[in-house]
């Protein structure tokens, strides 16, 4: 029966009651209760089910290495499963479910597994369900599907706040406890900038509460002085609620601030830490011992006992027994007899022991039996009675001893997690049985340097007295490592010096216990991992640490092994016969704790996530109802439909449009690449395939771009603005990537190249005017003389436009009479609009990427992306006549010497005409010539102009198969035929773009 | 209720445990009765899955990797071709790495032909491994979902799955509404990269790695074949550009064929034995959410935004995304790339964003240049290697291993391996998966 | 670098702890030329005036701001329309040298930041160390602010004007209305 | 995550601003070269576990391009230094000896 008590409880404010629900019911809790707290207060002690077995499970500990009390909180968009109930805060009408049972917690239909629980040893399910075969995927892989996972599923959408912040470092202090604060004090005053990160809601950790009641007041003092020291000083700055998750390369640390109470909108944040030396005070978590039926809702670790005593005034029961193999256990014992709670027996393990402390537990009046230890623990869902038999025996009951609650200790693990996350080293104490960081090895940093500093509890030192006397020495040494010259920093110590405490290492009592009291006596709570299970781990061969870890799923659990691993590990060498240290442990990974995958999205998801780049006349073509197709990180718009238009009927129209009247497209998003200087010429012809220093100024030519194997990678239009400068256009996924490819050949190889390039992609936007009529529409703006000779196909003029200025090209990728106008972006709209205004006349219409693709398609013009997949040549693409035979190197050349591109099984660039007009061939259709595919389809659209469709395609020496005919593998059944042609279907002399 | 001395289950149980039920001799065959018999005998009759061995002298064949590649090699020696004289040496524990640490995905819908012969070869293969091994790896042919959030990848995936039906791999085009369908949790309307359809494979899936390791080792210590753990090659002999024997943490060990199946530490085997490798070694990670009910069934991948997701039977979400883009050995990789992955997945499937990630880890991946894997004799004589499986070796398994028993012991690599061969590179001939998606127009 | 009037540009709206103008263009010139030619960076030098900033660093002189991008890459900022005979000229003149002076005044947006939290806002999405930076001279860094690339010229600690490319406005405005919102404070507990 | 020193900037840079451009230097081999060294130049790697030399674009800032010598084990670097060096300089090689006894020197 767990309850509260009338005063008590540093932590909370029973002024403020908070309502809360629990499986339904209505209960009251304090302000500043944790949900665990407020669930004991109203002795709700079985609480959840475990994961194999299904058996019933109660309130471990009071942090989180907490492996059972996991609750489903919250509600709608704010649902959140497999939360520890001791880590979370309680809020107003917070509602708290228990999850992974079904119906209900009390009548779990799965809790038969437990009675089964001998058919399913460790790694059952690999030895069976292989019969028959479509059995695992139909019935047995769903029912094993339903009965695991823990948490209910979140249904809604996220509503909560995430936030990423950088900071920058030069100490970072993890954990506020005294050996935390103590650092903190000794580094301040250094010049150092120094952070303290601090996962409770408040500093201090243990030390306040473990004082003896008669020198509480000197504590007191000792932390009120210390917090107007750290408050003080300028160069420390503490974060409470923030856990450190994960230590990276290079001091890059992560830490996962969650306060649900915190003023700021923010509630979750992430902490993106770069720190040159980490000092580490993580403290250490205690550890269970195993015992026969030691999974029972009611036992609880010792210290936590004492926490929610101390902080929540909540009594986990008033018949308490204490089992235990140290001294320090004995002061939750002491803690509960000052209040009058009935402590029936404490069991120690160790033959005897007599220091200050087991004297005060026995002038209390206390019955201390030692050498005993739990035999067995009856109650079906909650602890009723322990039977007290010897340590060394088999397990045979000695004594009945009625009781509600159970403290186990089993000695203290340090929290050496973080120091292993990246490369740091422990050692085994087999003196007190736990792994501590081992200076030899310790984690380093950018240059190799230590760069980190364990300190207190986490590096094995557990007494007040040491931390207080070993941390400013540690300081002063770390100090003078990082040459920092300043005043040594002494400190009194006020805490007096304690006996050494020795924890005899045992883990498992009785030693000699029986089979069947081994099945019974479990090691991973969550995971329902049994002693008889690691013992069948290493029976069966799987001797090596990770591979008992994997069969038997030891510490696999949300909890990651915090209270089982050490325990796991002792149980291994004893089944194996090998002494612990040479068994080694499983790798420590982040996150410590687990952090919500919102968190990690951080404030780029929503609306934030990835960028979209949006071209000048991005405004004018939302509201023209454009349709948005992604490329590269642009957007683009795909087709403008009107009113009721299917997709087809708008693309008709648009290349309608624009071969018979006027078009005009959105092309800013085109790379423009300024090459200037003496050798632009020489650069452009390592670079492009053909002759780019022979073009002349006011001229453009179409020039290739291939990568050292051979391939093309990217292509576009070269104009040669003077002498010595050159603007080249690459597609818009090119743009930066062909950018980045100059400038590395220009630093890295050819830095003797006299060249300066400028991206100026988005200083000009880019509009093509194309069509019959585009002269016209052009020149009813002023009289410029367009005409074929003033302005002949390929070469461009700087003129202006109702003195907007504008640079005009003779380029055409429709192949029709087309105009391409660059302007400065800032004015591009304004032209866009003018031209729109000025094209009413001329039935000017807007047309998109996919309507341009048709238009190219209809010309045989190639597209980088479509006909080349980064493994097609020029040679593939029928284009010899752009690979140079004068130069005497470029990129590529070396390549296209290589057997395999010259070989003739390649595929060419071919027209593909389909023998029933109508019938367009679907994307990507191979080509089959008996049974081998011998070809794809590269681009394949119904050409409105030709009235038919029309496809372009890479077929196994397609060139010399023109004229004759081929099959084409279709998805459904019947495969369709078409005849290969010349890859040009409209205007093949170019008269139309010539004009 | 049931532990009294008194009643009926009591007396069973003893019954039982007298032996009642017959124990049988030979390599104690996996299946329901005999859990049924250990049960009643607190589980002693099971013997070693694989049994440990010191390295005798010498060996035909030695298998340096001990990895999923490596024993399935070793098996189908013994299986397809009864060579047993093997022995499959690791320089840790088996299955301790890429097997141990990938999202395992296994899928053959892939674009060029040579793929598609050995990873459909594979997956069919682990239809039945699990029959044939007598160990459940739980393949779990629970469909595969390639999204295509952009036109140009839309038309990729239509090319691949055209590709996929003349070469025999069961995959279709789903629109987005199918998508929905298959995935109910996914958000197919974007806005940034709403999902235009996506290439599905129905026989694609999962399977539990580390049982597909163990599934290998225990036949192959059946077979006789010696699997040596904690053996590391240190040095490698030849006389005359033969390959003689190798040098190892446990001594000296000589055989006639030695094949390196190594994954990322290839680099170094090589270097041993005199010649480099077209291949760098990266950190490529994963990570686990916490366990919760079921609410995906099938593996989706989105290559346009690098994430991919799928739950595993104990109901952890298993996410993986891109490799590191630096050379590392470290087993730890940048926390960047989980983040970039884990933004993508949150974005396609918002539900997930309260899930709490559990663990991250890092595989030393060996990436070539064009992406697809090595199964190629050496410069030495009598020297193979398999490697250069980068990010997608577990769904190889069984075919590489096939693939490469085939070449052990025709001393040439048959249909399956010959396109893989190390001279590719040197001749152009390249197998670009990577390429069908990079290029943006 | 002039007092431009903030309350004549539009400010972004929401209940921000800190304000945010758009400024929009600003003339500007990138300048690149070879480190190792003395001969081209004279020519900067005495057609603008102005001593050539050190590494990440900008000098000033009479509205003109010489921004330090990379050991050959500069930009210069102008804020005054009297200026524009000067930059012309001087594009001119480094058109015949082996440099280039582009005008690239549309490639880019720029925001101005005040408020005393101006680095705090930057700090949720730009990894560098600010805690290093010497406030005395006016820092020019080019970073990384979530995925885009961002230009931050520090003229003091509350006053930050910062510039990505113009595609980038609308996603940089979004940015500005996600993380400058009221609340969202950087705060230390001690 | 890395934190690597670009030598333009000179500041560490967080390895979101930088890009990896492999292994450093490569020998470029053009149209006269055999398709052997074609092959070694494109393909073939060191790939060694332990020290490297490689090189590094600072992306989202200068732009420019260095090189950095760093251990694959321990991501320990020893030092950045400029893109137009065609092997590792002396002092590089040096701060590698003091901490890495074993160091054989740069091989081609």
């Amino acid at each position: 029966m767990s309850s509260r008590l009338p005063q008590e409880g540093s932590r909370i404010n029973r002024e403020k009651t908070i309502d809360f629900r629990f499986n339904g019911k209505n209960l009251k809790g304090f302000d500043g209760d944790t949900v665990a707290s407020a669930l004991l207060a109203n002795n709700e002690l079985f609480v959840a089910r475990s994961f194999k077995y299904h058996r019933p499970r109660g309130i471990f500990s009071a942090g989180e290495e907490e492996p059972n009390a996991l609750m489903g909180i919250g509600k709608g968009s704010f649902f959140e499963p497999n939360i520890r109930a001791t880590e979370i805060k309680l809020k107003q009408n917070m509602n708290v479910e228990s999850q992974n049972h079904w119906p209900t917690l009390k009548f779990d239909f799965l809790s038969i597994n437990n009675l089964f629980s001998r058919f399913f040893a460790a790694g059952f399910y690999y030895k069976t369900f292989m019969w028959p075969r479509a059995a695992w995927k139909y019935l047995f892989e769903p029912m094993i599907r339903r009965a695991s996972g823990l948490g209910n599923v979140p249904r809604e959408y996220d509503e909560e706040r995430y936030e990423h912040i950088y900071h920058h470092t030069d100490v970072l202090i993890i954990g506020g406890g005294l050996a935390g604060i103590t650092a903190a004090k000794a580094l301040r005053d250094r010049g150092l900038s120094i952070m303290l990160c601090e996962k409770d809601c408040v500093m201090g950790g243990r030390y306040l509460e473990d004082c003896k009641s008669g020198n509480q007041e000197r504590y007191k003092k000792l932390h009120k002085g210390s917090m107007e020291i750290l408050k003080k000083s300028k160069d420390i700055s503490v974060k409470l609620n923030t856990t450190v998750t994960g230590i990276f390369d290079h001091g890059f640390v992560l830490a996962y601030e969650e306060n649900q109470h915190s003023k700021t909108a923010t509630k979750k944040a992430l902490w993106k830490i770069r720190a040159k030396t980490i000092i580490l005070c993580a403290g250490a978590i205690e550890r269970p011992l195993v015992f026969p039926d030691n999974d029972l809702p009611g036992i609880m670790l010792a210290i936590s006992v004492r926490d929610y005593l101390q902080k929540y005034g909540v009594l986990l029961g008033d018949r308490l027994v204490l089992t235990t193999n140290n001294d320090y256990a004995y002061k939750t014992v002491i803690e509960l007899k000052h209040r009058g709670i009935d402590i029936p027996v404490v069991l120690d393990a160790r033959a005897s022991a007599d220091n200050p402390i087991i004297k005060e537990a026995k002038d209390l009046g206390i019955r201390i039996l030692f050498g005993k230890c739990i035999g067995k623990v009856e109650g079906r869902r909650k602890v009723s009675a322990i039977g007290i038999c010897s340590v060394n025996g088999e397990g045979t009951i000695e004594e009945l001893i009625p009781c509600n609650a159970i403290a186990v200790s089993g000695g203290w693990t340090p929290n050496v997690n973080l120091w292993s996350h990246c490369g740091g080293k422990l050692l085994w104490d087999g003196e007190c049985g736990f792994y501590k960081p081992d200076p030899e090895n310790t984690p380093i940093g950018k240059e190799g340097e230590t760069n980190m500093l364990a300190l207190g509890a986490c590096a094995g030192v557990f007494s007040n007295y040491d931390i207080q006397d070993q941390v400013p020495r540690k300081i002063n040494q770390l100090a003078s490592r990082l040459k920092i010259k300043s005043k040594r920093y002494i400190e009194t110590n006020i805490f007096s010096k304690e006996p050494t405490k020795r924890t005899i290492p045992t883990f498992v009592l009785p030693h000699g216990a029986s089979k069947d009291k081994q099945n019974k006596m479990f090691i991973d709570f969550q995971n329902d991992v049994k002693l008889s299970d690691l013992q069948l781990a290493a029976q069966e061969g799987f001797e090596n640490v990770e591979h008992a870890k994997r069969y038997t799923t030891l510490g696999m659990a949300t909890d990651q092994g915090k209270t089982s691993n050490v325990n796991g590990i002792y149980v291994l060498s004893q089944s194996l016969g090998k002494p612990v240290d040479k068994i080694g442990h499983t790798t420590f990974r982040p996150p410590y704790k687990p952090i919500p995958l919102g968190l990690i999205a951080g404030q780029y998801a929503k609306k934030l996530f990835k960028p979209v780049r949006k071209t000048p006349i991005d405004k004018w073509n939302s509201l023209n109802n454009a349709i948005w197709e992604p490329v590269a990180d642009w957007r683009r718009a795909y087709a403008y439909p009107k009113g009721k238009e299917s997709l087809e009927e708008t693309l008709n129209r648009e290349v309608l449009s624009v071969r018979k009247n006027v078009g005009l497209l959105d092309a800013s998003t085109l790379g423009k690449i300024l090459v200037k200087g003496p050798d632009a010429g020489r650069l452009l012809d390592l670079i492009y395939t053909n002759m780019m220093s022979t073009l002349k100024a006011g001229k453009c030519r179409y020039g290739l771009m291939c990568n050292e194997a051979g391939f093309v990678f990217d292509d576009g239009v070269v104009a040669r603005l003077n002498d010595q400068s050159f603007l080249c256009h690459t597609t818009s996924g090119g743009a930066d990537r062909v950018y980045a490819w100059l400038e590395e050949w220009l630093q890295t190889e050819w830095h003797h190249l006299k060249v300066f390039i400028v991206n100026l992609t988005e200083q000009y936007s880019q509009i093509a005017v194309a069509g019959p009529k585009a002269r016209e529409l052009l020149q009813a703006f002023k009289s410029i003389d367009l005409s074929a000779e003033k302005l002949p196909f390929m070469n461009f003029i700087e003129t202006d436009i109702d003195n907007i200025w504008v640079r005009i090209y003779r380029i055409s990728f429709s192949g029709e009479l087309s105009y391409e106008l660059a302007v400065n972006s800032n004015q591009s709209e304004e032209l866009w609009n003018k031209l729109v205004k000025a094209g009413k006349k001329y039935k000017v219409q807007p047309y998109g990427t996919e309507a341009l693709h048709i238009l190219r398609a209809e010309k045989g013009f190639i597209v980088v992306g479509d006909e080349t997949d980064g493994t097609v040549t020029p040679h593939d693409l029928g284009m010899e006549w752009i690979v140079s035979k004068k130069k005497n190197d470029f990129i590529g050349k070396k390549a296209f010497s290589l057997p395999h591109l010259n070989s003739t099984l390649r595929k060419q660039l071919v027209g593909i005409l389909t023998l029933d007009k109508d019938k367009v061939l679907p994307d990507g259709c191979h080509a089959v010539e008996d049974g081998k595919a011998i070809g794809h389809v590269t681009s394949t659209y119904f050409s409105p102009t030709l009235k038919r469709s029309i496809a372009l395609g890479l077929i196994e020496n397609g060139r010399s198969r023109k004229g004759s005919t081929l099959e084409f593998q279709s998805l459904s059944k019947e495969s369709i035929f078409a005849k290969i042609v010349d890859p040009n279907f409209y205007d093949p002399e170019g008269a139309k773009q010539n004009e | 209720m049931f532990y009294g001395k008194s009643n009926l289950w009591y007396i069973f149980f003893e019954l039982a445990k007298q032996g009642l039920i017959r124990e049988n001799k030979i390599l104690k065959r996996y299946s329901f009765s005999s859990i049924f018999t250990e049960a009643f005998r607190d589980n002693l009759g099971w013997e070693k899955a694989w049994a440990k061995h010191q390295p005798k002298k010498e060996y035909q064949i030695i298998i340096v990797g001990g990895g999923g590649h490596g024993l399935a090699t070793a098996y189908y020696l013994a299986k397809n071709y009864n060579i047993t004289d093997i022995a499959v040496i690791e320089k840790g524990w088996i299955g301790g790495g890429n097997t141990g640490r990938n999202t395992t995905i296994i899928r053959s819908n892939y674009l060029q032909e040579s793929s598609i012969g050995i990873y459909e070869k594979s997956r069919f293969l682990y239809e039945t491994l699990s029959q044939e091994l007598n160990y459940n790896i739980m393949f779990s042919p629970r469909g595969v979902l390639m999204l295509c959030q952009t036109e140009h990848e839309l038309r990729a995936m239509k090319r691949t799955s055209h590709a996929n039906k003349i070469n025999g791999v069961d995959t279709k085009m789903v629109t987005p509404d199918e998508v929905k369908e298959i995935v109910p949790i996914i958000n197919i309307d974007g806005p940034r990269f709403p999902v235009l359809g996506a290439l599905w494979q129905p026989r694609g899936g999962t399977a539990r790695h580390d049982a597909v390791a163990w599934g290998y080792a225990r036949k192959c210590s059946d077979y006789g074949i010696d699997i040596i753990e904690q053996c590391e090659v240190i040095g490698v002999k030849k006389k005359r550009e033969k390959i003689v024997g190798v040098e190892t943490t446990k001594g000296h060990i000589k055989a006639k064929k030695v094949c390196f199946v190594a994954a990322g530490h290839s680099s170094i085997l090589a270097d041993l034995a005199g010649f480099r490798l077209p291949i760098e070694s990266v950190a490529l990670q994963a990570l686990v959410s916490e366990p919760i009910k079921p609410i995906i069934d099938c593996v989706v991948m989105a290559n346009t935004v690098h994430g991919y997701l799928s739950q595993s039977d104990k109901g952890e979400l298993v996410i993986g995304g891109g490799a590191d883009g630096y050379n590392n050995y470290s087993q730890r990789g940048s926390f960047l790339h989980i983040e970039e992955t884990v933004r993508a997945l949150v974005e396609t499937f918002p539900v997930i964003s309260r899930l709490r990630q559990l663990r991250q880890w890092g595989g030393i991946v060996d990436m070539t240049g064009d992406r697809s894997p090595i199964i190629s004799k050496t410069p030495v004589d009598g020297l193979f290697i398999n490697c250069g499986w980068g990010t997608g070796g577990f769904k190889a398994i069984p075919g590489s291993g096939w693939a490469t028993a085939e070449m052990i012991h025709n001393e040439n690599p048959g249909k399956l391996a010959s396109p893989f061969s190390i001279d590719r590179f040197l001749e152009g001939r390249l197998i670009d998966e990577s390429a069908a998606a990079a290029v943006a127009h | 670098m002039t007092q431009r009037v903030p309350n004549k540009m539009n400010r972004i709206k929401g209940d921000t702890f800190v304000d945010v103008y758009e400024i929009g263009s600003i003339r500007s010139l990138n300048v690149r030329v070879n480190h190792e030619d003395k001969k081209s960076l004279n020519i900067i030098q005495r057609n603008i005036g102005i001593k050539l900033p050190s590494v990440q660093k900008t000098t000033e002189k009479n509205k003109l701001t010489l921004c330090w991008i990379s050991n050959d890459e500069y930009l210069l900022l102008s804020e005054k329309k009297e200026n524009d005979g000067l930059l012309n000229q001087f594009e001119k003149q480094m058109n015949l040298t082996t440099g280039v002076a582009e005008n690239t005044t549309d490639l880019r947006y720029w925001f101005l930041i005040k408020g005393n939290r101006s680095l705090d806002l930057l700090r949720k999405g730009v990894p560098l160390d600010f805690g290093k930076l010497e406030i005395a001279e006016k820092n020019f860094l080019r970073t990384r602010l979530g995925e885009i690339q961002i230009n931050i010229l520090i003229k003091s600690l509350d006053e930050i004007l910062i510039s990505v490319l113009r595609s980038h406005k609308d996603y940089m405005i979004d940015w500005f209305e996600v993380c400058s919102k009221r609340g969202t404070e950087i705060n230390f507990d001690l | 995550m890395l934190y690597l020193f670009c030598p333009t900037c000179q500041r560490d840079c967080d390895e979101t601003e930088l890009s990896c451009g492999g292994q450093a230097h490569l020998i470029r081999r053009d149209h006269a070269s055999n398709d052997k060294d074609f092959y070694k130049y494109l393909y073939e790697r060191k790939n060694d576990k332990g020290i490297i030399f490689e090189r590094w674009r600072h992306v989202y800032g200068c732009g420019k391009w260095f090189h950095t010598a760093r251990c694959t084990i321990t991501n320990q670097v020893f030092g950045s230094y400029s893109a137009k060096e065609v092997q590792p300089p002396k002092s590089i090689l040096a701060n590698i000896r003091r901490s890495r006894v074993d160091f054989k020197g740069w091989v081609k």
